[in-house]
């Protein structure tokens, strides 16, 4: 039962550290506080115990005081807040450029599948040194995708993406929990992260039973869906062409304008109507109920692809089926 | 609710300041009448934070959804809507009108405007009724027989998600059903000061229950007062 | 109650009438306030038996005690019981109906026959929960998560939605009556900056009753409509955004913590300023920080919300409102030790629960600081952290009071007083299970642990047996008042009409009072706590 | 007491622009405002509203204070409820 008892959890991200120096100065101001306001009424309490001939002295009270009792700590409250913010702020916005994991929750297991196609199941391997961004959604209920060692917590939600990150520092295995409550087996929904040497890491990328990335997996899908009839790669079709149109703005139809982010490619796929594209009738039909978060996960991987710089001349065409669609 | 108490401390006919409709633990029957005026408002402001509830969410999923919200919208008789606003709008002038029956000690009158409030009142709710059979017609009503077919068919220009639609008529329900509940819930108090005016019991030393009868009827007005432009008049111009 | 607890000499609301008859048709507030008092003390002991058996399961990491089903229904009727049925119901509808006409110098609340439905609604929410629990339970937290709830659990979600609401408008029925009493009922002369705190406290409680709880009635309301119905109003499979689900529901429910603490703190300030025979220090600041927590707590509540997807900046806003809140909590801390200075301090029982409050709620009140902190929040939610944050202020904070508030009125409750000794060991008992039960979770959960776990890693076993071994002393520390308290309505001393030469109406009217509170009605010539009028008591008024 | 008692044509005027303004939003509806449409139905339901709490309701002649306090109070909570609720939704995207 004392095997490997600790108090304090393992520090494994560049998070973690910002988290526990904020920690470890609230629990300093906190015993400070606590200890002041114990010794005082101990100290109150024996002095003026009742005793014969120790009368009351009655006291109104004093505004200079008061106001110094509020004042100090409000101040104090905004340096706090303002230092969690930060953390905060860092911790929601990812890194440009960081690996991306798609990972989807259910009842009660983590499906995870990195962006090369390596596919986990409450495992997820990374290596140290590297941003990691996880996009996640949920097939079910609400579930919090939980690593108390990297200091990181996001809700994963049925019906749209949420999305966390971490840039891991220290190799070795560590819990990775549901921390919303999602029903019976929810204390069951626990799985392991593990950080490997950057090597390591390789090796076990090129181990695995990857069956081409999940972009070009996407590329599949959007054939076989029968996206690409209409989203071709020239000016013609009846839908936009979708090169270069992750992470640009979009302007859209009613006159709003919109980052084209997962999010929004989720959305225009299960619900195209939503959010048409300026110039184009929402014609696409309703994928709601058709592809699985899976597939989902995959058709975003291939259009953020399109996005991508080309990592050489002659890279990109394999994965544009525009070839095809030349009328 | 509120109003349970000093009617039932008004069961006999008052013939001056210290009548028998003062409650034991009151001082004066000024004091009690202000209570349960206070009472009154008080328990308004939970209705008001009641039906916020229902507004805020509506608010949101018009926010986001407002083609289907604008459809929905479409699709419910405006006339029937607006004919029901004056109807409530009607009832809230007897309201006020058998206050003033009461403050002068016309019982005669009061009588006749508690009648013509409750005639009103059952008219509201029949048209509602109506209202509310037609939806029923069209598989308009969620969790029963809902379909967004029709809709989708007759409005090519708005994009509608069927679900969406469905919410708006999930709310659209929820709301006129809560309000039609505070409705019955108004009849059966003016049934009650009806009877008690019958009895004569109301005078212009004591009316209390009247004016805070009335306060509830006029703030289920006010509610459909927002009501009636919330989900009948959310889009209504030409296409 | 007991007959014998009754003074024959004089007739007192206990003895003017008998039969159950003459208590289950009451108007009389003393009386509801002790249907209140038993009803809640049965759902405290089943509420509390949950607590036993999630400890126990808790005792080793796997899950060997219930089955998983079993354990999330404990924890979630735990928590219902617990929330609806005990702690916001506690102080308001038990000593808040005795007291607040007696503190006033009232002859009753000003709506006697609400006040007695408000207690028949209480009982029909809960013969409604009680037959939720016998028949299968519920398992979705007491917090109802959407889509859980409404789409994924197939437990008796819409009975103990409903068990709720109708406790809920109970709840909201007696907020209401306290507001019309406190505004129209005071005695001549009893301004509002003579009123004791214990009133100020009671008021702001209201605002918080009327004003929150019927947000949570319409949310039950679309949540038993969505599950029955199958509408999707919060179900995103349908279109529906389960957040809204959660903002409507802690628009209520973190104002709700405040309904339970607030009128602990009003019972404290009675005490510590009786107790150290003194004004109250900074009398306006305490009744206006009261107030400020009651409208600044209906502005925090998504800090609930954090790491549940929404938007960045609403996350900010709502953590610095956070810190606000803080301050008039902050406030009462400093002006009840402040109090203290130049007293004359008794150690009596009540007086023991107050410290014990101080120190537990200053605990729990520097952990929310932790909380509030944005990038604290993001690793310690949902853990055992927060547990034990809100077990701090409502357990070591609102139930300390309540205890507090039980044993210094009594003597007037009963017209006996109860074994000091018994109280002052009882107090002790509490305060170090508490401890013992609860700090162990806030080390859990800054090392992980989430809450609401059937099983756990087997590296957080020492702490957990360690919280679960306090638990136990804690059921001792709370089972001795009750066996002291049935013993006293018998064995206790007579109590005099003030036994602690305290200041305040209700001292001023015999133990037990008359049906009607006062044979005249008073008029107060005298500030709030006017204890340099106020001679102390001869000896320290203790039975040894 | 100190009841105001307040003339029947005073209340019959009352009602009668009730009816106008409901005839009027009603007709407004059809019209191409824009956005704002909604604020024409909003700004209409708000005095009618109004005047039926300060008539109807005789709170322009109430000389209690706290009838004025609890609306305020009511009001004040529901803006809080509606704006810091949509306060997150509509800063959602942006993030």
């Amino acid at each position: 039962m004392f095997e490997n008892f600790s108090m304090w959890p393992a520090r494994a991200s560049t998070t973690a550290g910002n988290v526990d120096a904020l920690f470890i100065f609230l629990v300093a101001l906190a015993s400070f506080m606590s200890l002041a306001i114990f010794i005082m009424i101990t100290v109150f309490a024996v002095r003026y115990r009742r005793r014969p001939g120790l009368e009351a002295e009655q006291i109104e009270g004093s505004h200079a005081l008061e106001i110094t009792w509020s004042v100090v700590p409000m101040f104090i409250f905004l340096f706090i807040f303002g230092w969690g913010a930060f953390i905060y702020f860092q911790e929601r916005t990812p890194p440009q450029g960081a690996a991306t994991v798609y990972v989807v929750a259910k009842q009660w297991m983590w499906k995870l599948q990195h962006e090369e196609g390596q596919r986990e199941i409450n495992e997820l391997h990374v290596p140290v040194g590297r941003d990691v961004k996880m996009i996640m959604t949920s097939q079910d209920v609400i579930h919090s995708f939980y690593v108390p060692a990297f200091r990181i917590k996001q809700d994963v939600l049925p019906g749209r993406y949420t999305t966390a990150w971490f840039h891991a520092t220290r190799p070795g295995t560590y819990h990775l929990f549901c921390a919303e409550y999602c029903g019976t087996q929810h204390s069951g929904m626990i799985g392991q992260v593990v950080v490997m040497e950057p090597a390591q890491y390789q090796a076990w990328l090129s181990g695995g039973g990857a069956t081409g990335s999940m972009a070009q997996n996407g590329a599949a899908i959007f054939q076989q869906l029968g996206c690409s009839t209409c989203h071709r790669f020239d000016t013609q079709g009846r839908g936009p062409n979708l090169t270069g149109v992750f992470g640009s703005k979009v302007q859209l139809e009613d006159g709003r304008t919109v980052v084209a982010d997962e999010e929004y490619v989720r959305e225009s796929i299960l619900s195209p109507a939503s959010k048409v594209v300026s110039g184009f009738k929402p014609i696409m039909p309703v994928f709601q109920g058709i592809v699985s978060e899976d597939q989902l996960n995959a058709l975003v991987a291939y259009v953020k692809s399109l996005s991508k710089p080309p990592a050489g001349a002659a890279a990109t065409p394999g994965m544009k089926p525009q070839a095809e669609m030349q009328p | 609710m509120s109003d349970s108490d000093s009617m039932a401390g008004g069961s006999l006919v008052a013939e001056h300041e210290h009548g028998p409709e003062l409650r034991h633990h009151f001082a004066t029957v000024e004091q009690q009448r202000e209570a349960s005026t206070l009472g009154m408002w008080l328990f308004l402001a939970t209705e008001i934070m009641f039906f916020g509830g229902l507004f805020c969410t509506y608010l949101i999923y018009r926010y986001w959804y407002y083609d289907e919200f604008a459809a929905g919208s479409r699709s419910i008789n405006i006339w029937m809507g607006a004919i029901n606003t004056g109807v409530l709008i009607c009832s809230s002038l007897t309201v006020a009108l058998s206050v003033r029956a009461a403050q002068t000690g016309k019982r005669k009158t009061l009588i006749v405007l508690l009648i013509l409030t409750l005639l009103f009142g059952v008219a509201f709710l029949g048209i509602k009724g109506v209202e509310w059979y037609q939806k029923f017609e069209e598989h308009h009503v969620p969790g029963l027989n809902f379909s967004a077919a029709d809709l989708i068919r007759d409005y090519p220009q708005l994009h509608i998600d069927p679900h969406h639609v469905q919410l708006y008529f999930s709310l659209y329900f929820a709301m006129t059903g809560l309000h039609a509940l505070h409705m019955v819930i108004g009849i059966g108090v003016f049934l009650f000061l009806l009877y008690e005016s019958w009895k004569g019991r109301y005078t212009p030393a004591y009316h209390t229950p009247i004016e805070i009868g009335g306060l509830y009827w006029h703030f289920v007005d006010i509610v459909w007062i927002y009501l009636f432009p919330l989900l009948y008049l959310i889009d209504r111009k030409p296409l | 109650m007991s007959s014998a607890a009754l003074n024959p000499e004089r007739p007192n609301y206990l003895n003017q009438e008998y039969g159950i008859r003459s208590w289950l048709l009451t108007v009389d507030h003393k009386r509801i306030a002790l249907l209140y008092l038993l009803s809640i003390t049965f759902f405290f002991f089943i509420g509390g038996f949950f607590a036993l058996l999630i400890r126990l399961e808790l005792l080793t990491p796997a899950g060997d005690l219930v089955q998983a089903d079993t354990y999330n229904k404990l924890f979630t009727m735990h928590g219902m019981v617990m929330i609806f049925f005990f702690l916001i119901p506690s102080i308001p509808a038990v000593l808040g109906n005795f007291l607040v006409p007696l503190m006033i110098g009232a002859k009753d609340l000003a709506f006697p026959k609400i006040n007695l439905l408000s207690w028949y609604l209480y009982i029909i929410g809960g013969v409604m929960m009680l037959h939720c629990i016998l028949t299968g339970g519920v398992d979705t937290g007491w917090t109802f998560y959407t889509p859980f709830s409404t789409a994924f659990s197939n437990t008796r979600v819409i009975e103990a939605g409903l068990a709720i609401f109708i406790a809920g408008f109970s709840s909201i029925l007696t907020g209401f009556n306290f507001v019309v009493t406190i505004h129209r009922m005071r005695a001549p002369g009893m301004t509002w900056t003579r009123l004791p705190l214990f009133i100020w406290a009671h008021y702001a409680t209201s605002i918080i009753q009327l004003l929150g709880t019927p947000v949570l009635a319409a949310t039950l309301v679309l949540v038993v409509l969505e599950r029955g119905l199958h509408l999707g109003i919060f179900d995103p499979a349908l279109g529906g955004d389960p957040l809204l689900f959660q903002h409507l529901f802690w628009f209520y429910s973190h104002p709700a913590v405040y309904i339970m603490i607030l009128p602990s703190m009003g019972v404290v300030t009675e005490v510590i300023a009786c107790f150290s025979r003194k004004r109250i220090f900074g009398y306006n600041f305490i009744a206006m920080s009261s107030i400020a927590i009651a409208v600044l707590g209906f502005l925090v509540w998504a800090h609930h919300m954090f790491v549940a997807g929404i938007s960045l900046y609403s996350a900010l806003v709502f953590s610095m409102l956070s810190y606000l809140v803080a301050v008039p909590s902050a406030i009462k801390v400093f002006n009840w030790t402040a109090t203290m200075y130049k007293g004359s301090i008794t150690f009596s029982t009540p007086m023991l629960y107050s410290f014990g409050f101080i120190g537990l709620f200053t605990m729990g009140g520097l952990t929310g600081l932790f909380l509030a902190a944005l990038g604290i929040d993001v690793h310690v939610t949902d853990t055992y952290f927060v547990v034990a944050h809100f077990h701090y202020i409502m357990v070591g904070g609102a139930v300390m009071g309540y205890m507090a508030g039980i044993h210094f009125w009594w003597p007037k409750i009963s017209g006996r007083m109860y074994p000091e000794a018994w109280g002052r060991l009882a107090a002790l008992i509490v305060f170090l299970g508490f401890n013992l039960t609860f700090f162990p979770q806030f080390v859990l959960g800054y090392m992980g642990m989430p809450r609401r776990y059937w099983q756990y890693p087997p590296e957080f076993q020492v702490l957990n047996v360690l919280s679960t071994a306090g638990s136990t002393i804690l059921a001792v520390g709370y089972l001795l008042p009750m066996i002291y308290f049935l013993w006293s309505m018998r064995y206790g001393k007579i109590a005099d009409a003030n036994p602690w030469h305290a200041a305040g109406l209700e001292w001023m009217t015999p133990s037990p009072p008359p049906t009607f509170n006062f044979d005249e009605t008073p008029v107060v010539t005298w500030e709030a706590y006017d204890y340099a009028n106020i001679p102390a008591p001869e000896e320290v008024p203790v039975e040894r | 007491m100190s009841e105001h008692v307040i003339s029947s044509k005073l209340y019959v005027g009352i009602w009668a622009t009730l009816m106008v303004l409901t005839a009027a939003t009603a007709g407004v509806a059809f019209l191409d405002l824009g956005p704002f449409n909604t604020v024409v139905a909003l700004v209409i339901a708000t005095c009618k509203a109004l005047l039926v709490v300060l008539f109807f309701m005789h709170v322009k002649y109430t000389s209690e204070r706290m009838t004025k306090v609890v609306i305020a109070a009511a009001i004040f909570f529901l803006l809080l409820l509606l704006g810091l609720s949509l306060a997150d939704y509509t800063t959602r995207l942006v993030a």
